[in-house]
């Protein structure tokens, strides 16, 4: 099971690396975000700084949807939904393939948007574990209900518009504790930081089963 | 007495909307069941 | 008493998103036939394909492929199938070597595999590192071909298998038709190229309006040997 | 050309019986309606006239005769939902999903209501119609992704799909309300504030007691009677398309005889 999610993943990432659609078009998007952000909230009143924990995740959120959107339209082109149908990868090999790539791409990503950070809105990082650890729970998190929710879109053709609806209620808490956790480590509020990272494990935790679970219905059924 | 304006609000909102869409299923429910045979219309 | 049928349906059903494809067919194929179906556009072949891969719910009827109950387990069939449709199932942006390597791993084949039958459908060794993408369709179609041939599929389901080829990559298919009902697997295929198709077959399969319409049992098979006992 | 399982024309098969209803009316939902009617009207009396002010929450403790019992209607719609959704996935039949369908729309009612309420509450007791308050934030998160799941289904496709795609929301929405509650509640925990729930006196006696479990059970009755109209319209609304494809079906038919 690991060696044929090994299998979806590396393929996932050699396509993305040939489309580069989340390097030419998702990056440079997210990057605009943080300078649309700059203009609605004034520079200079100091919103930015106190606010960037929430803006980041924000823009990491647009970001996902979209790269999960990317992830399941390449599986939407030319029969290939079929054609995983009939091989002989279980759903959960599939579900765990795209999960991990959908990570690669989403950490590579959010590692150029905190140095964006860092630099525009003058922030300096620190607490690096708690940050670290927040990244990589909530990132999980994200791909794991994106990869479900992905492979939803993907069977209602036509209805991709639905993606965010149906993603975003669902990653709330995962905007609050990832934000809220990042606002410790950044030292922009005080108290403990790492229930929130427990929070944002227990999402990732169920949401991966779940996910996993369900994908047997969603990919096999008709 | 404002406050007892939107205590009537929310009593007469509440009943209000679930007696519109109870009628609304009722009549959708009615149009319905003249397009399908007699014995799928047989409730327990 | 002959063996059972690898193609079993009696009055089935098969509805594509809420339009009845298959309106009641009944077709039995034995093991090692080579039937071919035919049609006017739109009679169903598509979906008769589709529905013995276990691709297409049957909402009625009894459909036994494999041995497998489609009304009930559609995805055990899947596996032990080979279909080639009008899609090519090749991702665009992967290479050639690349896409093979895939789905033949995805289906349990081995690399060696894959290569094997990329030299079996004459796919020039040139090309194996491009993108499918800028192949051309003829290639393509090779391409995905080898895909279903290296998975040594028991019941090949074959979608207009001719369109898009030259006459060489033609009589290439024709041998791998022959060559699959030689070694006992069963072929199913739908074609438009009457002429070429009747002379693989050993019987044909005429549908229209989502039913069999005729069935041709002796048709002129190449091979006599071949031809199933029934 | 005959084959087994064919259209047949369905009249002659029943025997002679009372006359099928032209409604989504049994016996059974006009006894549950009649229980429902008496409750509101009751609920009416008691809420509006009989009951006492309360000791802190003032005349606005009327508002939550409301809300209370919309709520915790509404979380039963949605685990009837997911265990549906459970259900349907097992068994493949219809009626789950359905079921399923039904419960969350008359859930998405309730919410909204809910909601309402609370805003209506919140413009007495702080004076604007909307405060961060945990409750009534994690009701409108809830509410929208249950809008989302009602999107899903309209989404036109075939049954089997609609029916697969939309118990996997069903389920994953369910599991989220815990971890949005925990999300919320920790989210809002440094503010303290007035809130509905908090507010309710533990201590609640008498006539206001008796209020409160009458709106609750009101609305479980009310709740079940749409339930079961909602379920029936759903299955009708699924007959009538089906016979549609019994035409259909005849029609392919006669498309491969005429050729």
């Amino acid at each position: 099971m690991i060696r044929d999610a090994a299998l979806v993943a590396s393929k996932d990432l050699r396509l993305e690396w040939r489309g580069r659609v989340g390097l030419g078009q998702v990056l440079p998007f997210a990057l605009l975000c943080v300078l649309l952000f700059a203009f609605a909230l004034d520079p200079d009143r100091g919103v930015l700084q106190r606010a960037t924990s929430g803006l980041f995740w924000m823009i990491v959120l647009f970001a996902a949807v979209l790269v999960v959107q990317r992830s399941f339209s390449v599986e939407g082109e030319d029969g290939v939904l079929d054609a995983l149908r009939l091989s002989g990868l279980a759903p959960a090999s599939v579900y765990l393939g795209k999960v991990a790539a959908i990570v690669v791409q989403l950490l590579a990503l959010e590692a150029l948007l905190l140095v964006a950070v860092a630099v525009l809105y003058d922030t300096t990082l620190r607490g690096w574990g708690l940050l670290l650890g927040t990244v990589l729970l909530a990132t999980l998190g994200i791909a794991g209900a994106g990869a479900t929710y992905g492979v939803v879109g993907l069977r209602l053709q036509g209805a991709e518009t639905l993606l965010p609806l149906l993603l975003l209620p669902l990653l709330a808490p995962v905007l609050i504790g990832a934000t809220r956790a990042g606002d410790v480590a950044l030292g922009r509020s005080a108290g403990p930081g790492w229930p929130w990272a427990a929070m944002l494990g227990i999402f990732a935790v169920v949401y991966v089963s779940l996910g996993a679970i369900l994908f047997r219905p969603l990919m096999e059924d008709l | 007495m404002n406050e007892a304006a939107y205590i009537a609000a929310a009593w007469i909102g509440t009943f209000g909307a679930v007696a519109a869409y109870a009628a609304w299923i009722i009549r959708r429910g009615r149009q319905a069941s003249e397009l399908v045979d007699e014995q799928d219309r047989r409730w327990m | 008493m002959a063996p059972a049928p690898v193609v079993h349906l009696r009055g089935a059903v098969a509805l594509v998103d809420r339009f009845p494809a298959l309106a009641g067919v009944d077709l039995d194929v034995g093991a090692g036939e080579v039937v071919l179906v035919r049609g006017a556009n739109g009679a169903g072949k598509t979906t008769l394909l589709r529905t013995c891969a276990g691709l297409l719910p049957v909402t009625a009827g009894d459909a036994t492929v494999l041995g497998v109950d489609l009304a009930r387990t559609p995805a055990a069939v899947r596996r032990r199938v080979g279909l080639l449709g009008h899609a090519t199932f090749l991702y665009a942006d992967l290479t050639v070597s690349e896409n093979v390597r895939f789905w033949a791993r995805a289906s349990g084949a081995t690399q060696e595999d894959g290569r094997a039958a990329l030299d079996r459908l004459g796919v020039p060794s040139r090309l194996h590192h491009l993108a499918v993408r800028s192949l051309s369709t003829g290639q393509r179609r090779r391409v995905s071909f080898a895909t279903m041939v290296a998975r040594r599929p028991e019941l090949w389901l074959l979608d207009e298998p001719h369109a898009g080829l030259d006459a060489e990559g033609r009589d290439l298919v024709d041998g791998l038709v022959a060559e699959a009902a030689g070694s006992g697997a069963t072929v199913l295929f739908a074609s438009h190229e009457l002429d070429r198709a009747e002379r693989v077959a050993h019987r044909i399969v005429t549908l229209a309006g989502g039913v069999v319409q005729s069935d041709e049992r002796d048709a002129g098979g190449r091979d006599a040997g071949l031809r199933s006992d029934w | 050309m005959t084959i087994d399982g064919s259209v047949s024309p369905s009249g002659a098969v029943a025997p002679a019986r009372s006359p099928a209803p032209t409604s989504t009316s049994s016996r059974a939902t006009r006894i549950l309606g009649t229980v429902a009617l008496v409750g509101t009207a009751a609920l009416v009396v008691f809420g509006l006239w009989i009951t006492p002010p309360d000791a802190q929450l003032g005349e606005t403790i009327r508002i939550l005769y409301m809300h209370v019992p919309t709520v915790s209607a509404a979380y039963v719609a949605f685990i009837i939902t997911a265990v549906a959704s459970v259900a349907y996935l097992w068994k493949r039949t219809e009626f789950w999903d359905l079921l399923a369908a039904s419960s969350a729309e008359i859930g998405v009612l309730f919410f909204a209501l809910t909601i309402f309420n609370g805003m209506l509450w919140g413009r007495i007791t702080w004076g604007v119609f909307w405060r961060w308050e945990p409750r009534l934030t994690t009701t409108t998160v809830l509410f929208l992704t249950y809008l989302g799941y009602l999107a899903v289904r309209r989404v036109p496709t075939s049954t089997r799909t609609r029916g697969t795609v939309s118990a996997v929301i069903g389920i994953l929405a369910v599991v989220n309300i815990p971890i949005t509650h925990k999300a919320v509640d920790w989210w809002r925990g440094l503010h303290q504030e007035k809130t509905i729930f908090g507010t309710v006196d533990p201590e609640m006696q008498g006539t206001q007691l008796f209020t409160a479990y009458l709106g609750l059970t009101v609305f479980l009755v009310l709740f079940a009677w749409l339930l079961i109209h909602r379920f029936r319209l759903a299955w009708l609304t699924e007959r009538a398309e089906e016979q549609g494809l019994d035409a259909a079906i005849a029609e392919r038919r006669a498309e491969g005889s005429l050729s």
